[in-house]
Protein backbone atom coordinates (compact mmCIF):
# COMPACT_ATOMS: atom_id res chain seq x y z
CA UNK A 1 0.00 0.00 0.00
CA UNK A 2 2.75 2.41 0.91
CA UNK A 3 4.62 1.93 -2.36
CA UNK A 4 1.42 2.85 -4.16
CA UNK A 5 0.94 6.04 -2.15
CA UNK A 6 4.39 7.49 -2.37
CA UNK A 7 4.30 7.56 -6.15
CA UNK A 8 1.38 9.96 -5.81
CA UNK A 9 3.42 13.07 -6.44
CA UNK A 10 5.10 12.79 -9.79
CA UNK A 11 5.99 16.41 -9.69
CA UNK A 12 5.70 19.21 -7.20
CA UNK A 13 2.08 20.50 -6.72
CA UNK A 14 3.49 24.02 -6.75
CA UNK A 15 4.61 23.56 -10.36
CA UNK A 16 1.32 24.96 -11.62
CA UNK A 17 2.42 28.46 -10.63
CA UNK A 18 5.64 28.53 -12.65
CA UNK A 19 6.01 31.23 -15.24
CA UNK A 20 6.86 29.79 -18.65
CA UNK A 21 8.04 31.98 -21.51
CA UNK A 22 6.23 31.51 -24.82
CA UNK A 23 8.41 33.56 -27.11
CA UNK A 24 11.14 36.03 -26.57
CA UNK A 25 11.96 38.96 -28.83
CA UNK A 26 14.84 41.34 -28.83
CA UNK A 27 18.26 40.78 -27.43
CA UNK A 28 21.41 42.71 -26.55
CA UNK A 29 21.36 44.35 -30.00
CA UNK A 30 17.84 45.72 -29.71
CA UNK A 31 18.25 46.49 -26.02
CA UNK A 32 14.52 46.33 -25.50
CA UNK A 33 13.64 42.84 -24.18
CA UNK A 34 10.14 41.61 -24.82
CA UNK A 35 8.97 38.18 -23.81
CA UNK A 36 5.40 36.98 -23.57
CA UNK A 37 5.03 34.78 -20.51
CA UNK A 38 1.97 32.83 -19.48
CA UNK A 39 1.09 35.34 -16.73
CA UNK A 40 1.34 38.14 -19.29
CA UNK A 41 -0.87 36.24 -21.72
CA UNK A 42 -3.51 35.55 -19.08
CA UNK A 43 -3.54 39.16 -17.92
CA UNK A 44 -4.19 40.18 -21.53
CA UNK A 45 -6.97 37.60 -21.78
CA UNK A 46 -8.62 38.92 -18.62
CA UNK A 47 -8.38 42.50 -19.92
CA UNK A 48 -9.99 41.45 -23.19
CA UNK A 49 -12.75 39.68 -21.23
CA UNK A 50 -13.45 42.77 -19.11
CA UNK A 51 -13.50 45.08 -22.12
CA UNK A 52 -15.55 42.58 -24.11
CA UNK A 53 -18.13 42.34 -21.37
CA UNK A 54 -18.47 46.09 -21.18
CA UNK A 55 -18.64 46.36 -24.97
CA UNK A 56 -21.23 43.61 -25.19
CA UNK A 57 -23.44 45.30 -22.66
CA UNK A 58 -23.11 48.60 -24.53
CA UNK A 59 -25.77 47.14 -26.85
CA UNK A 60 -25.05 50.02 -29.30
CA UNK A 61 -26.89 52.48 -27.04
CA UNK A 62 -30.37 51.07 -27.52
CA UNK A 63 -32.83 52.18 -24.88
CA UNK A 64 -34.08 48.66 -24.18
CA UNK A 65 -31.25 46.91 -22.27
CA UNK A 66 -30.09 43.53 -23.49
CA UNK A 67 -29.38 40.72 -21.05
CA UNK A 68 -25.72 41.64 -20.94
CA UNK A 69 -26.38 45.24 -20.03
CA UNK A 70 -28.75 44.13 -17.27
CA UNK A 71 -25.92 42.02 -15.84
CA UNK A 72 -23.56 44.95 -15.90
CA UNK A 73 -26.10 47.41 -14.54
CA UNK A 74 -27.01 45.16 -11.61
CA UNK A 75 -23.29 44.66 -10.85
CA UNK A 76 -22.77 48.43 -11.10
CA UNK A 77 -25.76 49.02 -8.83
CA UNK A 78 -24.61 46.57 -6.16
CA UNK A 79 -21.16 48.14 -6.01
CA UNK A 80 -22.76 51.60 -5.87
CA UNK A 81 -24.84 50.50 -2.86
CA UNK A 82 -21.75 49.09 -1.19
CA UNK A 83 -19.90 52.35 -1.74
CA UNK A 84 -22.84 54.42 -0.48
CA UNK A 85 -22.98 52.35 2.71
CA UNK A 86 -19.19 52.46 3.24
CA UNK A 87 -18.13 55.93 2.12
CA UNK A 88 -21.40 57.82 1.75
CA UNK A 89 -22.06 60.58 -0.80
CA UNK A 90 -18.52 61.64 -1.59
CA UNK A 91 -17.45 58.11 -2.53
CA UNK A 92 -19.44 57.89 -5.75
CA UNK A 93 -16.58 59.51 -7.64
CA UNK A 94 -14.61 56.29 -7.08
CA UNK A 95 -17.32 53.99 -8.43
CA UNK A 96 -15.65 53.21 -11.81
CA UNK A 97 -12.33 52.59 -10.05
CA UNK A 98 -13.84 50.09 -7.60
CA UNK A 99 -16.04 48.50 -10.27
CA UNK A 100 -13.02 47.84 -12.48
CA UNK A 101 -11.04 46.38 -9.56
CA UNK A 102 -13.92 44.10 -8.65
CA UNK A 103 -14.45 42.84 -12.20
CA UNK A 104 -10.74 42.43 -12.91
CA UNK A 105 -9.95 40.52 -9.73
CA UNK A 106 -13.11 38.41 -10.11
CA UNK A 107 -12.35 37.41 -13.71
CA UNK A 108 -8.68 36.69 -12.97
CA UNK A 109 -9.79 34.44 -10.08
CA UNK A 110 -12.42 32.66 -12.15
CA UNK A 111 -10.20 32.15 -15.17
CA UNK A 112 -7.93 30.05 -13.00
CA UNK A 113 -10.67 27.48 -12.46
CA UNK A 114 -10.86 26.66 -16.16
CA UNK A 115 -8.89 23.38 -16.49
CA UNK A 116 -5.37 23.65 -17.95
CA UNK A 117 -5.35 27.39 -17.38
CA UNK A 118 -3.24 29.67 -15.23
CA UNK A 119 -4.40 31.99 -12.43
CA UNK A 120 -2.82 35.41 -12.71
CA UNK A 121 -4.03 36.30 -9.22
CA UNK A 122 -2.12 33.43 -7.64
CA UNK A 123 1.10 35.40 -8.05
CA UNK A 124 2.26 37.77 -5.38
CA UNK A 125 3.20 40.34 -8.02
CA UNK A 126 -0.50 40.67 -8.96
CA UNK A 127 -1.89 40.91 -5.43
CA UNK A 128 0.73 42.97 -3.66
CA UNK A 129 1.23 45.18 -6.72
CA UNK A 130 -2.45 46.08 -6.54
CA UNK A 131 -2.56 46.61 -2.79
CA UNK A 132 0.61 48.72 -2.49
CA UNK A 133 -0.55 50.92 -5.37
CA UNK A 134 -3.96 51.33 -3.72
CA UNK A 135 -2.48 52.21 -0.34
CA UNK A 136 -0.09 54.81 -1.80
CA UNK A 137 -2.98 56.32 -3.75
CA UNK A 138 -5.21 56.43 -0.67
CA UNK A 139 -2.47 58.04 1.44
CA UNK A 140 -1.83 60.70 -1.20
CA UNK A 141 -5.58 61.32 -1.38
CA UNK A 142 -5.72 61.62 2.39
CA UNK A 143 -2.93 64.14 2.50
CA UNK A 144 -4.37 66.07 -0.39
CA UNK A 145 -7.81 66.46 1.17
CA UNK A 146 -6.83 66.78 4.84
CA UNK A 147 -3.22 68.06 4.74
CA UNK A 148 -1.91 67.64 8.30
CA UNK A 149 -5.21 66.61 9.86
CA UNK A 150 -4.71 63.26 8.14
CA UNK A 151 -2.52 62.15 11.06
CA UNK A 152 -5.66 62.36 13.20
CA UNK A 153 -6.50 59.05 11.56
CA UNK A 154 -3.97 57.31 13.75
CA UNK A 155 -5.59 58.44 16.99
CA UNK A 156 -9.05 56.84 17.35
CA UNK A 157 -11.65 59.10 18.91
CA UNK A 158 -11.90 59.16 22.70
CA UNK A 159 -8.62 57.53 23.67
CA UNK A 160 -7.26 58.65 27.07
CA UNK A 161 -4.19 60.89 26.78
CA UNK A 162 -1.75 58.42 28.37
CA UNK A 163 -2.63 55.74 25.84
CA UNK A 164 -2.08 57.92 22.76
CA UNK A 165 1.64 57.20 22.02
CA UNK A 166 1.18 53.43 22.22
CA UNK A 167 -1.96 53.53 20.14
CA UNK A 168 -0.40 55.78 17.50
CA UNK A 169 2.48 53.33 17.10
CA UNK A 170 0.15 50.35 16.77
CA UNK A 171 -2.20 52.21 14.41
CA UNK A 172 0.63 53.25 12.07
CA UNK A 173 1.94 49.69 11.95
CA UNK A 174 -1.53 48.35 11.18
CA UNK A 175 -2.03 51.08 8.58
CA UNK A 176 1.21 50.13 6.84
CA UNK A 177 0.44 46.41 7.21
CA UNK A 178 -2.71 47.06 5.16
CA UNK A 179 -0.57 47.36 2.04
CA UNK A 180 0.65 43.79 2.40
CA UNK A 181 -2.36 42.14 3.99
CA UNK A 182 -4.78 43.33 1.30
CA UNK A 183 -2.83 41.72 -1.54
CA UNK A 184 -1.51 38.75 0.42
CA UNK A 185 -5.08 37.78 1.40
CA UNK A 186 -6.13 37.46 -2.24
CA UNK A 187 -2.99 35.65 -3.38
CA UNK A 188 -2.72 33.28 -0.42
CA UNK A 189 -6.33 32.16 -0.85
CA UNK A 190 -5.78 31.44 -4.52
CA UNK A 191 -2.51 29.56 -3.98
CA UNK A 192 -3.87 27.51 -1.06
CA UNK A 193 -7.04 26.58 -2.92
CA UNK A 194 -5.31 25.50 -6.11
CA UNK A 195 -2.59 23.51 -4.36
CA UNK A 196 -5.26 21.63 -2.40
CA UNK A 197 -7.18 20.91 -5.60
CA UNK A 198 -4.00 19.72 -7.31
CA UNK A 199 -3.09 17.35 -4.48
CA UNK A 200 -6.52 15.81 -4.20
CA UNK A 201 -6.91 15.37 -7.95
CA UNK A 202 -3.54 13.59 -8.12
CA UNK A 203 -4.61 11.45 -5.18
CA UNK A 204 -7.89 10.51 -6.86
CA UNK A 205 -6.19 9.84 -10.18
CA UNK A 206 -3.82 7.42 -8.48
CA UNK A 207 -6.75 5.75 -6.75
CA UNK A 208 -8.73 5.43 -10.00
CA UNK A 209 -5.95 3.64 -11.86
CA UNK A 210 -4.95 1.71 -8.75
CA UNK A 211 -7.26 -1.28 -9.30
CA UNK A 212 -10.97 -2.26 -8.98
CA UNK A 213 -11.29 -1.95 -5.18
CA UNK A 214 -9.56 1.42 -5.20
CA UNK A 215 -11.83 2.51 -8.02
CA UNK A 216 -14.80 2.17 -5.68
CA UNK A 217 -13.02 3.91 -2.83
CA UNK A 218 -12.02 6.79 -5.12
CA UNK A 219 -15.63 8.00 -5.27
CA UNK A 220 -15.18 9.78 -1.93
CA UNK A 221 -12.20 11.99 -2.89
CA UNK A 222 -13.85 12.58 -6.27
CA UNK A 223 -17.03 13.85 -4.56
CA UNK A 224 -14.82 15.99 -2.36
CA UNK A 225 -13.14 17.52 -5.40
CA UNK A 226 -16.50 18.50 -6.87
CA UNK A 227 -17.54 20.08 -3.55
CA UNK A 228 -14.22 21.86 -3.21
CA UNK A 229 -14.36 23.26 -6.75
CA UNK A 230 -17.76 24.73 -5.89
CA UNK A 231 -16.21 26.17 -2.75
CA UNK A 232 -13.32 27.51 -4.82
CA UNK A 233 -15.77 29.37 -7.09
CA UNK A 234 -17.44 30.82 -3.99
CA UNK A 235 -14.03 31.84 -2.61
CA UNK A 236 -13.19 33.53 -5.94
CA UNK A 237 -16.33 35.69 -5.58
CA UNK A 238 -15.80 36.31 -1.87
CA UNK A 239 -12.16 37.37 -2.33
CA UNK A 240 -13.04 39.79 -5.14
CA UNK A 241 -15.87 41.28 -3.05
CA UNK A 242 -13.74 41.59 0.08
CA UNK A 243 -10.88 43.17 -1.88
CA UNK A 244 -13.24 45.84 -3.19
CA UNK A 245 -14.97 46.25 0.17
CA UNK A 246 -11.68 46.84 1.97
CA UNK A 247 -10.46 49.25 -0.70
CA UNK A 248 -13.70 51.18 -0.19
CA UNK A 249 -13.20 51.24 3.59
CA UNK A 250 -9.61 52.47 3.14
CA UNK A 251 -10.92 55.20 0.83
CA UNK A 252 -13.42 56.00 3.54
CA UNK A 253 -10.60 56.40 6.04
CA UNK A 254 -8.86 58.81 3.68
CA UNK A 255 -11.96 60.83 2.82
CA UNK A 256 -13.92 60.90 6.06
CA UNK A 257 -11.12 60.39 8.65
CA UNK A 258 -13.06 57.91 10.81
CA UNK B 1 17.37 11.53 8.49
CA UNK B 2 15.27 13.41 5.96
CA UNK B 3 12.50 10.81 6.13
CA UNK B 4 12.32 11.19 9.91
CA UNK B 5 12.03 14.96 9.55
CA UNK B 6 9.20 14.50 7.05
CA UNK B 7 7.29 12.33 9.48
CA UNK B 8 7.76 14.78 12.37
CA UNK B 9 6.81 17.70 10.12
CA UNK B 10 3.62 15.98 8.98
CA UNK B 11 2.76 15.16 12.59
CA UNK B 12 3.16 18.79 13.62
CA UNK B 13 1.14 20.08 10.67
CA UNK B 14 -1.83 17.90 11.61
CA UNK B 15 -2.22 19.83 14.92
CA UNK B 16 -3.76 22.61 12.78
CA UNK B 17 -6.89 20.47 12.57
CA UNK B 18 -7.64 21.21 16.24
CA UNK B 19 -8.94 24.65 15.30
CA UNK B 20 -11.30 23.31 12.64
CA UNK B 21 -12.65 20.86 15.23
CA UNK B 22 -13.45 23.60 17.72
CA UNK B 23 -14.91 25.78 14.95
CA UNK B 24 -17.32 23.15 13.66
CA UNK B 25 -18.43 22.35 17.21
CA UNK B 26 -19.17 26.03 17.84
CA UNK B 27 -21.16 26.36 14.59
CA UNK B 28 -23.40 23.40 15.38
CA UNK B 29 -23.82 24.54 18.98
CA UNK B 30 -25.11 27.83 17.60
CA UNK B 31 -27.46 25.92 15.29
CA UNK B 32 -28.94 24.00 18.22
CA UNK B 33 -29.31 27.15 20.34
CA UNK B 34 -30.86 29.23 17.58
CA UNK B 35 -33.26 26.49 16.45
CA UNK B 36 -34.61 26.39 19.99
CA UNK B 37 -34.99 30.15 19.98
CA UNK B 38 -36.67 30.43 16.58
CA UNK B 39 -37.74 27.07 15.05
CA UNK B 40 -39.74 28.75 12.26
CA UNK B 41 -36.65 29.47 10.11
CA UNK B 42 -35.01 26.10 10.73
CA UNK B 43 -34.22 25.64 7.02
CA UNK B 44 -32.40 28.97 6.65
CA UNK B 45 -30.40 28.36 9.83
CA UNK B 46 -29.44 24.89 8.65
CA UNK B 47 -28.21 26.21 5.30
CA UNK B 48 -26.04 28.81 7.05
CA UNK B 49 -24.68 26.11 9.34
CA UNK B 50 -23.77 23.85 6.43
CA UNK B 51 -22.00 26.80 4.77
CA UNK B 52 -20.13 27.55 8.00
CA UNK B 53 -19.24 23.88 8.36
CA UNK B 54 -17.91 23.72 4.78
CA UNK B 55 -15.75 26.82 5.17
CA UNK B 56 -14.33 25.72 8.54
CA UNK B 57 -13.69 22.25 7.07
CA UNK B 58 -11.77 23.92 4.24
CA UNK B 59 -9.36 25.45 6.76
CA UNK B 60 -8.87 22.08 8.43
CA UNK B 61 -8.15 20.52 5.06
CA UNK B 62 -5.56 23.19 4.34
CA UNK B 63 -3.66 21.91 7.37
CA UNK B 64 -4.18 18.29 6.30
CA UNK B 65 -3.03 19.17 2.78
CA UNK B 66 0.11 20.74 4.25
CA UNK B 67 0.72 17.56 6.26
CA UNK B 68 0.44 15.42 3.10
CA UNK B 69 2.68 17.83 1.24
CA UNK B 70 5.33 17.51 3.94
CA UNK B 71 5.01 13.76 4.18
CA UNK B 72 5.29 12.96 0.47
CA UNK B 73 7.30 15.71 -1.17
CA UNK C 1 20.20 18.62 7.72
CA UNK C 2 18.96 22.03 6.60
CA UNK C 3 16.22 20.41 4.51
CA UNK C 4 14.93 18.49 7.53
CA UNK C 5 14.86 21.72 9.56
CA UNK C 6 12.83 23.34 6.78
CA UNK C 7 10.29 20.54 6.89
CA UNK C 8 9.94 20.70 10.68
CA UNK C 9 9.71 24.51 10.52
CA UNK C 10 6.93 24.31 7.91
CA UNK C 11 5.10 21.75 10.03
CA UNK C 12 5.29 24.04 13.06
CA UNK C 13 4.11 27.06 11.09
CA UNK C 14 1.00 25.22 9.90
CA UNK C 15 -0.27 25.04 13.49
CA UNK C 16 -1.19 28.73 13.06
CA UNK C 17 -4.19 27.55 11.02
CA UNK C 18 -5.87 26.31 14.20
CA UNK C 19 -6.70 29.89 15.22
CA UNK C 20 -8.33 30.66 11.88
CA UNK C 21 -10.49 27.54 12.19
CA UNK C 22 -11.77 28.60 15.62
CA UNK C 23 -12.32 32.17 14.41
CA UNK C 24 -14.39 31.18 11.39
CA UNK C 25 -16.47 28.82 13.52
CA UNK C 26 -17.19 31.65 15.95
CA UNK C 27 -18.19 34.05 13.14
CA UNK C 28 -20.65 31.60 11.62
CA UNK C 29 -21.99 30.69 15.07
CA UNK C 30 -22.74 34.37 15.55
CA UNK C 31 -24.44 34.49 12.15
CA UNK C 32 -26.69 31.55 13.02
CA UNK C 33 -27.53 32.97 16.45
CA UNK C 34 -28.24 36.47 15.20
CA UNK C 35 -30.34 35.25 12.24
CA UNK C 36 -32.56 33.42 14.71
CA UNK C 37 -32.83 36.55 16.83
CA UNK C 38 -33.50 39.00 14.00
CA UNK C 39 -34.21 37.33 10.62
CA UNK C 40 -35.33 40.61 8.97
CA UNK C 41 -31.77 41.88 8.32
CA UNK C 42 -30.39 38.53 7.16
CA UNK C 43 -28.66 40.12 4.15
CA UNK C 44 -26.71 42.68 6.17
CA UNK C 45 -25.67 40.05 8.71
CA UNK C 46 -24.54 37.73 5.95
CA UNK C 47 -22.36 40.41 4.33
CA UNK C 48 -20.68 41.14 7.68
CA UNK C 49 -20.12 37.41 8.20
CA UNK C 50 -18.53 37.01 4.80
CA UNK C 51 -16.25 39.98 5.55
CA UNK C 52 -15.33 38.48 8.92
CA UNK C 53 -14.71 35.08 7.32
CA UNK C 54 -12.41 36.56 4.68
CA UNK C 55 -10.39 38.55 7.22
CA UNK C 56 -10.00 35.56 9.55
CA UNK C 57 -9.08 33.32 6.61
CA UNK C 58 -6.42 35.87 5.65
CA UNK C 59 -4.66 35.49 9.01
CA UNK C 60 -4.77 31.70 8.73
CA UNK C 61 -3.35 31.83 5.24
CA UNK C 62 -0.59 34.19 6.37
CA UNK C 63 0.55 31.31 8.56
CA UNK C 64 0.29 28.93 5.59
CA UNK C 65 2.29 31.35 3.43
CA UNK C 66 4.91 31.49 6.15
CA UNK C 67 4.99 27.67 6.14
CA UNK C 68 5.50 27.63 2.36
CA UNK C 69 8.19 30.28 2.71
CA UNK C 70 10.03 28.16 5.25
CA UNK C 71 9.61 25.03 3.19
CA UNK C 72 10.79 26.34 -0.17
CA UNK C 73 13.27 29.09 0.64
CA UNK D 1 23.29 24.18 12.23
CA UNK D 2 22.51 27.80 13.13
CA UNK D 3 20.43 28.24 9.98
CA UNK D 4 18.29 25.21 10.82
CA UNK D 5 17.70 26.63 14.32
CA UNK D 6 16.58 29.90 12.70
CA UNK D 7 14.08 28.09 10.53
CA UNK D 8 12.63 26.12 13.44
CA UNK D 9 12.48 29.30 15.53
CA UNK D 10 10.58 31.11 12.75
CA UNK D 11 8.21 28.17 12.46
CA UNK D 12 7.53 28.28 16.20
CA UNK D 13 6.96 32.03 16.15
CA UNK D 14 4.33 31.72 13.41
CA UNK D 15 2.09 29.77 15.78
CA UNK D 16 1.33 33.15 17.40
CA UNK D 17 -0.94 33.93 14.45
CA UNK D 18 -3.47 31.43 15.83
CA UNK D 19 -4.44 33.91 18.55
CA UNK D 20 -5.01 36.71 16.06
CA UNK D 21 -7.27 34.39 14.05
CA UNK D 22 -9.40 33.60 17.10
CA UNK D 23 -9.49 37.28 18.10
CA UNK D 24 -10.68 38.55 14.73
CA UNK D 25 -13.31 35.83 14.62
CA UNK D 26 -14.59 36.94 18.04
CA UNK D 27 -14.67 40.62 17.02
CA UNK D 28 -16.74 39.93 13.92
CA UNK D 29 -18.98 37.53 15.85
CA UNK D 30 -19.70 40.38 18.25
CA UNK D 31 -20.42 42.68 15.29
CA UNK D 32 -22.92 40.23 13.80
CA UNK D 33 -24.61 39.61 17.15
CA UNK D 34 -24.84 43.28 18.06
CA UNK D 35 -26.10 44.33 14.59
CA UNK D 36 -28.96 41.85 15.00
CA UNK D 37 -29.71 43.26 18.44
CA UNK D 38 -29.61 46.95 17.44
CA UNK D 39 -29.37 47.55 13.67
CA UNK D 40 -29.93 51.33 13.90
CA UNK D 41 -26.33 52.11 14.95
CA UNK D 42 -24.75 49.82 12.39
CA UNK D 43 -22.22 52.43 11.25
CA UNK D 44 -20.87 53.06 14.75
CA UNK D 45 -20.61 49.32 15.46
CA UNK D 46 -18.81 48.76 12.18
CA UNK D 47 -16.22 51.46 12.85
CA UNK D 48 -15.51 49.97 16.30
CA UNK D 49 -15.15 46.53 14.69
CA UNK D 50 -12.70 47.80 12.10
CA UNK D 51 -10.68 49.44 14.91
CA UNK D 52 -10.71 46.20 16.91
CA UNK D 53 -9.75 44.25 13.82
CA UNK D 54 -6.84 46.59 13.08
CA UNK D 55 -5.46 46.27 16.62
CA UNK D 56 -5.82 42.47 16.68
CA UNK D 57 -4.23 42.20 13.26
CA UNK D 58 -1.35 44.39 14.47
CA UNK D 59 -0.66 41.92 17.29
CA UNK D 60 -0.73 39.02 14.84
CA UNK D 61 1.67 40.85 12.57
CA UNK D 62 3.97 41.49 15.53
CA UNK D 63 4.28 37.69 15.80
CA UNK D 64 4.95 37.47 12.09
CA UNK D 65 7.56 40.23 12.34
CA UNK D 66 9.22 38.33 15.16
CA UNK D 67 9.28 35.23 12.96
CA UNK D 68 10.95 37.19 10.14
CA UNK D 69 13.38 38.69 12.64
CA UNK D 70 14.39 35.21 13.77
CA UNK D 71 14.61 33.95 10.22
CA UNK D 72 16.72 36.67 8.67
CA UNK D 73 18.89 38.05 11.43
Amino acid sequence: MTTFINTVFINNPLEQFEIKEFFYMGGPLLGAKFSLTNIGLYLIIVTILVLGMSYLSLNNNKVVPSRWSIVQESLFGSILNMIKSTIGGKGEAYLPFLYTIFLYVLLSNLIGLVPYSFTPSSHFVFGIGFSVAILIGVTILGFQTHALKFFGLFVPAGTPLGLVPVLVMIETISYLARALSLGLRLTANMIGGHVLLKIFSTFTWKAVIGGPILLLISIIPFAFIIAFTGLEIAIAFIQAYVFTMLTASYLNDAINLH
Amino acid sequence: MLQSAKIIGAGLATIGLAGAGVGIGTVFAALVNSTARNPSIKAQLFSYTILGFALTEAIGLFALMMAFLLLYS
